[in-house]
């Protein structure tokens, strides 16, 4: 091997903290290093020629560039080496910047860790060998998880591209959390008369296959090659023959069971469709509330039924689905603030959370757009709104700023004040987070015009006195003791990630954080990507945002997907575990360990089992290797001699005596 | 050579063991068996360490000369251009130093010498490191008194007394030992250091060593053993039967005082490295792998036929001795229970059917190893 | 040369590249201080780390190994270092019968977010192993083969 | 213990519909006994049960694989039989395991420690004792004194997994020592002394792998890591640290698997106490996962799962 070795200086990055031409001076004294120089700027346009240049002009066979992380500028640097004709993976790179310039000013002991750095780079590369890429075709459809607006905006945008859709959509009824909100901020237009046509679109739009009411099984096989098996839970009703008539609603005598959809504030039949705009706006039995699935009895619904739709021996029916991409859109939930037991939610009546505030105001809500004491039905006098109710809350375990809440409060103080106009409307804050267009303005509108009291501080016990509501909090700015006697207070609760989101993440093997929302494959350069090649994000399933951020990501994980599967074919890591089948002893724990399920056990021709590798379906990850006795497995470009040699590399110099 | 003069070692005092230990210590390395559990090896002498001359040495004395590591050569490669580019390399043969005393041999591990000599300082091939390792061995052997059950040194032409390979031969009495300075080496050690012995000392050690040849039971003829092996080459049934419990672990070679197989790898760290030669084993199934896969002996019965062979057929051919001393390291080590001297007592050729069906027994056999 | 008080010792650290290669990372980024002892190398992921590794860098000079990979959970491949715990759990149990310290062998999490957490760890740990000083060679350095010596004379001392 | 004519009966009756029957036969002297390899009924006459018969047989299984055998088990042997079967080196169908109560074998290595063995004369095993003639010399000796530690603390006496068992089942004999006692002693030396003490066990190895090759459950045939260029985990160097590393890779790819049969050990020819290192990874199995291996067939290894939370693991807090 003929190594040529680039120490970056990074401007003074690198430079001021490691003395880059010893560096590159102790690399000369490296096996199989021909050539070792010092650049100012490896990254940049004239350091990659000054590479390619040396690769031609000097016939290098391998390149280690000393300079930042990897995980910055691992693939800058490998198309550079690639398009002087190395392959990309006779290419290694230390990480003398992040790892060492910057994290220590002391210069000696820098340089000596970034020339054996460099040194175990070489010893590394020496042992690498060049990867070939393999081919493969793609299924030209798309499957979005979840019906909110980020997973209808991304269908209909991959719908719009040219591909196939299957949109997944847990709820009888696609429209998610906006489908609830009366009005959206800042411009306070109606919510459903925004997403309503988007919903209707979907419905319409021959590229889309619309599964309501059901879940996704299961996910096998890789990027442009997904099996993904679709659970329709039971509806008990044949929705090719549901007209959405509404006429079973009507005659339905089950009324007990808890409106989900008007977020428990009111109660609803066993038979319905949970809103007037619903898609599909086909009826659904909650088999839990039915009066015949739990006690044989009745069956009205089938007999008044037009069409016979009804059919109550139906079973949960899997759907096998085909796709080349997958856009996981499922969103959030909304805090449940009977945790905060000092804000007395569940246990005071005219205590309610933002989201059932929301369908109060709803003209199509439970009180027809009443703003009323739930206690009592009247009208409140004053309303307090409390903030960051599960959010930036530590005792919680939720440090985080749900972001949407601060504006979704400033809306409401201001719809009180449109409903009930001689209302006293306070609101409890810690801080008022407005970055958005148009949205300082607003929250400065609802103070100023609608004249909502904000006041700084938390609220630190609510409690029942006769039939008022108690809000005992501090205002922090006049360093005051607050006690508002409330009729009405509205906790703005935050989010976190939806039900059954980390079961979804393992059945599409992307990780989530400590929160369990979905992990993006860089927090800035890879918003919407996961690290599973073809699986994206949107929608506050990633972190939690407002309708816009969410619509634009749903937008931006479609545009990702549109641009994956454009290609015929695609090309796959060759980073993938590899079989010697003269070594393999067939035990089969690779197998067992694999969590791909990338690897089988075949016969050869002599009778014995081998492990065989589907290249495709490997991730690269290597616990194969380590699993294999006889090491008869390796992981390609981490075989057991490159990280050896590394090892070896580091260990051999004996320590640094003072 | 061989003068024969006897001197007297004893066990304690200014004459004595010790004392003679550390008067040699001076010049060279003396090594002395020592029990570590329930085996016997050669260690550097430490005069508080208890010696152990109660039997043979677990191992054998061959690693004192023909060591299980031996590196041959070292290098280095240097950067001769300013940047990079061409480079030289430094070769530096590595060879033994210094003289070492092996004391308290056994006399059937210091005749294997003589039968490894023949191997590897033959004219014209010998071997550079063995010849120093050689000369500046000096092997002071310790009579037997009482064999082992698995001792078989009568058979293959040795005695409990044999001074090949020795040189000194030390015979045990009652208050020390009687030293036969067998060749001019060991004479040097002893002439000026050590007491003549006494007609009745040396007939005292006389005595016992008649007595210990006296205790071996009588060995059966192995004239026809060579020949007999030689016709039962092909008859696979026996070899996978005599090979049925071995596991083809290396315990009987390494432990064997005449076997000679080695290795030899180059081990390399950035722009230095080394040549290596390390012991090899005929029973490990590497030994005789091809670098095309094939492999010539491919089971346990083909690499025990080898070994078998090799000591008993094939280097007597060569040159005219069992390549074996008899001292039943294999059998006493063996950790499956084997034991050789069944096999060359009761190998017998078999008919010419027997032999092509055990042809084709090898080819399907071959498959499962 | 063992014996002597140093001023840096041999510390190996295997990070898994997803979550604790990038908590190494943000610590740079954010110029977080650290001791300069550590050299790290880059593994796809802690399912990946042989306990062999560690075993060999320990017996091969090292005076202690870190290994470091995502939260559980957060695993890029879902459940590498779900085995990498129970791998490391065992070895890092058995070094005490081998006569090795077991505080020369940590494993942890540190996600990529993590650069004040990764600066913790490799402070805490370089510290801890300072404490104990040198490990114990298996073979004196005098022995050792000629081209492990190779190379000591690199950096003056 | 059972009836070595009936022994001899099942064995004759298994024969003919098996390719080989594996088995024991007298070795060297009257204490030492032989693996046995049975393919006709002539052969049969050879084979011996007696408390000499300590070999693990199992250990010849996976290079038979693909022929109809037959294996003679003692309770702790068919352990080692049942982890082939579950990690699939030995196809169940193919195996028919004669299976035998066992209270004990007697230790080559303690009755090395106790008497000449070397110069055996003659031998006789009682019901409680061994009385032993060498060099002369006539010793009698408890049996318990000569039993390996592994039967002094056996709970499974008789095979776990069989077709056939001769004999009548014994009940689990009392335990007389714990079956961690010598780890426990070794454990409370130093650590620096445990290390010295495995440096000069280790310059003592002559790597001859008979450890290795004992080993039921060493399957990796010609490709073990200790003699492999490429992976390169070490070289051949007999130096401690090269020796010392092989033991650990042994020990490492055993973590789980071994059932502690002790093979290793007793086929040291330098009597290196090897086994020390699989009874510790045997004690962490237990304390971290409730693990035994070689009771279940259809059990998965502790080390190819995991659970995402895990009971026993602490993990290291940073303050």
């Amino acid at each position: 091997m003929k190594i040529g070795v680039f120490v970056c200086l990074c401007g003074s990055n690198i430079a001021a903290t490691v003395d880059v031409e010893t560096v590159a001076e102790s690399a000369r004294g490296l096996p199989d290093v021909a050539y070792a120089k010092a650049e100012m700027y490896a990254c940049s346009e004239p350091g990659q020629a000054a590479i390619r240049a040396a690769i031609e002009e000097r016939g290098l066979t391998g390149v280690v560039v000393a300079s930042c992380s990897p995980r910055m500028h691992e693939n800058t640097f490998r198309r550079a080496v690639e398009r002087a004709g190395l392959n990309p993976y006779l290419f290694e790179m230390a990480n003398i910047r992040e790892h060492v310039s910057w994290v220590s000013l002391d210069k000696a002991a820098n340089t000596r860790k970034a020339s054996e750095l460099v040194r175990a780079a070489v010893e590394k590369l020496r042992c690498n060998r060049g990867l070939q890429r393999s081919r493969f075709d793609v299924h030209k459809r798309a499957m979005v998880v979840g019906g909110g607006v980020a997973g209808i905006q991304a269908a209909l945008d991959l719908a719009e591209g040219g591909l196939t859709v299957a949109l997944v959509e847990r709820e009888s009824s696609i429209g998610g959390k906006m489908a609830k909100l009366d009005k959206t901020f800042p411009t306070v237009d109606c919510s459903t008369c925004i997403l309503g046509p988007k919903m209707v679109d979907v419905a319409q739009h021959p590229n889309i296959t619309l599964y309501a009411h059901s879940e996704v099984e299961s996910v096998s096989g890789y990027v442009g090659n997904f099996s993904v098996k679709v659970r329709r839970r039971a509806t008990f009703v044949d929705w090719t023959k549901c007209t959405g008539c509404g006429l079973c609603m009507e005659k339905c005598p089950s009324r007990k069971g808890p409106d989900r959809f008007n977020e428990r504030l009111a109660t609803t039949t066993a038979i319905g469709i949970p809103f007037p705009q619903a898609i599909p706006k086909k009826a659904t039995i909650d088999p839990d509330a039915c009066l015949r699935l739990t006690k044989g009895k009745c069956g009205v619904c089938a007999k008044v039924c037009p069409t016979g739709a009804i059919d109550f021996e139906m079973a949960d029916e899997m759907i096998e689905e085909e796709v080349g991409a997958i856009v996981a859109a499922t969103g959030y939930d909304v805090f449940d603030p009977a945790a905060c037991a000092e804000y007395g939610a569940g246990r005071h009546p005219d205590v309610i959370n933002s989201l059932q505030y929301e369908r109060m105001l709803s003209a199509s809500g439970p009180t027809r757009g009443h703003v009323v004491r739930p206690s009592d039905g009247r009208e409140p006098g004053t309303v307090v709104f409390v903030q960051c109710v599960g959010s930036r809350d530590l005792s919680l375990g939720r440090p985080y700023c749900s972001g949407f809440c601060c504006m979704a409060t400033a809306k409401q103080a201001v719809l009180t004040r449109d409903h009930v106009p001689d209302a006293e409307i306070i609101v409890f804050y810690i801080d008022i987070r407005a970055p958005q267009k148009g949205y300082e303005e607003f929250v400065n509108r609802a103070r100023e015009e609608y004249g909502v009291r904000y006041c700084r501080g938390r609220v630190s016990s609510i409690y029942r006195v006769g039939d008022k509501t108690v809000v005992r909090g501090a205002d922090t700015l006049l360093g005051a003791q607050m006690e508002v006697e409330a009729d009405l207070v509205v906790l703005a609760v935050g989010g976190q990630p939806s039900e059954g989101a980390r079961a979804l993440a393992e059945k599409l093997r992307i990780s989530s954080d400590q929160y369990g929302f979905f992990m993006e494959g860089h927090p800035k350069l890879r918003p919407v990507e996961t690290n599973t090649a073809g699986v994206f994000l949107a929608g506050a399933c990633q972190g939690l945002k407002d309708i816009p951020s969410s619509v634009a990501q749903g937008s931006a994980a479609a545009a990702k997907a549109l641009v994956l599967l454009s290609r015929d074919k695609l090309e796959s890591d060759p980073q993938v575990a590899r079989v010697n089948p003269k070594r393999c002893i067939g035990c089969g724990k690779c197998v067992s360990v694999c969590p791909f399920g990338a690897i089988r056990l075949v016969e050869t021709r002599f009778g014995t089992q081998v492990a065989e590798v589907v290249e495709a379906v490997c991730q690269g990850c290597g616990v194969c290797n380590v699993a294999c006795m006889d090491k008869a497995i390796q992981l390609d470009h981490f075989t057991d001699d490159q990280i050896l040699a590394e090892v070896n590399a580091l260990c051999r110099e004996w320590r640094v005596a003072n | 050579m061989a003068v024969t003069q006897r001197f007297f070692l004893a066990h304690e005092g200014p004459g004595g063991v010790a004392a003679w230990l550390s008067a040699m210590a001076e010049t060279m390395r003396v090594m002395t068996p020592v029990r570590e559990g329930i085996s016997v090896v050669f260690r550097d002498h430490s005069p508080e360490a208890p010696l152990d001359f109660g039997g043979l040495d677990t191992a054998g004395p061959k690693a004192a000369v023909f060591p299980q590591t031996e590196y041959l050569l070292r290098y280095r490669a240097e950067r001769t251009a300013p940047v990079g580019g061409h480079r030289g390399v430094k070769l530096e043969e590595v060879r033994p130093e210094g003289d070492v005393l092996l004391f308290g041999a056994s006399p059937c591990g210091a005749r294997g010498l003589t039968l490894m000599d023949q191997v590897l300082l033959r004219d014209g091939v010998e071997d550079p490191c063995y010849r120093i390792w050689r000369e500046h061995a000096l092997v002071a052997a310790i009579v037997c008194q009482a064999p082992y059950s698995s001792c078989f040194c009568n058979w293959v032409g040795g005695a409990p007394d044999d001074a090949r390979g020795s040189d000194l031969l030390l015979a045990e009495i009652e208050d020390g030992f009687v030293v036969e300075a067998v060749t001019d080496k060991g004479l040097a050690a002893v002439r000026e250091r050590l007491a003549v012995a006494t007609e009745e000392q040396a007939r005292a050690a006389a005595e016992r060593a008649e007595a210990a040849r006296a205790a071996l039971p009588a060995p059966p003829d192995l004239d026809d053993c060579p020949a007999r092996l030689n016709a039962a080459f092909d008859d696979m049934d026996f070899w996978n039967e005599a090979a049925a419990g071995c596991i083809h672990c290396g315990a009987c070679t390494y432990a064997c005082p005449t076997c000679t197989c080695f290795n030899i790898t180059d081990e390399a760290s950035g722009l230095a490295g080394e040549r290596i030669r390390t012991w090899d084993s005929c029973m490990f199934p590497n030994y005789t792998q091809e670098a095309g896969g094939h492999n010539p002996r491919p089971t346990r019965a083909h690499r025990l036929r080898n070994r078998v062979l090799h000591k008993f057929a094939f280097h007597p051919a060569r040159f005219g001795e069992f390549s074996c001393t008899g001292c039943g390291r294999c059998i006493r080590l063996c950790p499956m229970g084997l034991d050789i001297r069944t096999i060359i007592r009761t190998i017998e050729p078999r008919t010419a059917t027997q032999t092509t069906e055990s042809r084709t027994g090898r080819a399907k056999e071959a498959k499962h190893v | 040369m063992s014996g002597m008080a140093c001023s840096e010792l041999k510390i190996i650290g295997f990070l898994c590249n997803w979550c604790s290669y990038g908590g190494a990372d943000t610590a740079g980024v954010a110029r977080f201080r650290q001791p300069t002892d550590l050299r790290i190398i880059r593994l796809p992921c802690t399912g990946r780390m042989d306990p062999l590794f560690v075993l060999k860098a320990l017996l091969g000079g090292a005076d202690g190994v870190l290994v470091s990979g995502c939260h559980p959970f957060d695993c890029h491949y879902s459940s590498g270092n779900f085995m990498a715990r129970r791998r490391l759990e065992v070895l890092a149990r058995f070094l005490p019968v081998l006569g090795i310290d077991p505080r020369r062998f940590v494993y942890t999490w540190v996600s990529a977010a993590e650069g004040a957490k990764w600066q913790a760890v490799v402070t805490a740990f370089t510290e801890t192993i300072h404490e104990l000083g040198p490990a114990p060679r298996v073979l004196d350095p005098d022995d050792a083969p000629l081209r492990f010596k190779e190379g000591r004379e690199i950096w003056p001392t | 213990m059972a009836d070595v004519a009936a022994l001899r009966r099942t064995v004759l009756e298994i024969l003919p519909r098996v390719d080989l029957v594996i088995g024991w036969q007298r070795g060297p002297d009257a204490l030492r006994a032989a693996p046995l390899l049975m393919r006709n009924a002539a052969d049969v006459d050879r084979l011996i049960w007696d408390r000499t018969c300590v070999h693990n047989l199992a250990t010849f299984l996976p290079r038979e694989k693909g022929k109809k055998v037959a294996i003679i088990v003692k309770g702790c042997d068919s352990r080692s039989v049942i982890q082939l079967v579950q990690e699939g080196l030995v196809d169940r169908e193919d195996l028919t395991v004669i299976g035998l109560p066992c209270d004990g074998v007697v230790s080559q290595a303690k009755l090395r420690r106790a008497a000449d063995m070397d110069r055996l004369e003659s031998a006789e095993i009682g019901a409680d004792h061994v009385e032993i003639t060498a060099a002369g010399k006539t010793l009698r000796m408890a049996l318990d004194a000569v039993m390996p530690d592994k039967c002094l603390s056996c709970a499974y006496p008789n095979a776990l997994l069989f077709d056939r068992f001769v004999g009548d089942p014994m009940e689990p004999p009392q335990q007389r020592q714990d079956p961690y006692a010598r780890l426990d002693a070794f454990e409370a030396l130093p650590l620096e002394e445990r290390f010295d003490f495995w440096k000069r066990e280790m310059s003592r190895c002559i790597r001859c792998y008979a450890c290795r090759n004992a080993c039921p459950l060493c399957v990796c045939r010609d490709y073990c890591l200790a003699e492999s260029r490429q992976p390169h985990y070490q070289s051949q160097e007999s130096d401690v640290r090269e020796k010392w590393f092989f033991q650990l890779i042994h020990a490492t790819h055993l973590a789980g698997r071994c059932t502690e049969c002790g093979e290793c050990e007793r086929a040291c020819p330098m009597g290196i106490p090897v086994l020390l290192f699989k009874k510790k990874l045997g004690r962490i199995m237990t304390e971290l996962f409730q693990y035994e291996a070689g009771l279940d067939v259809s059990a998965t290894a502790p080390l190819l799962t995991f659970q995402a939370e895990e009971e026993n693991i602490v993990e290291k807090q940073w303050l």
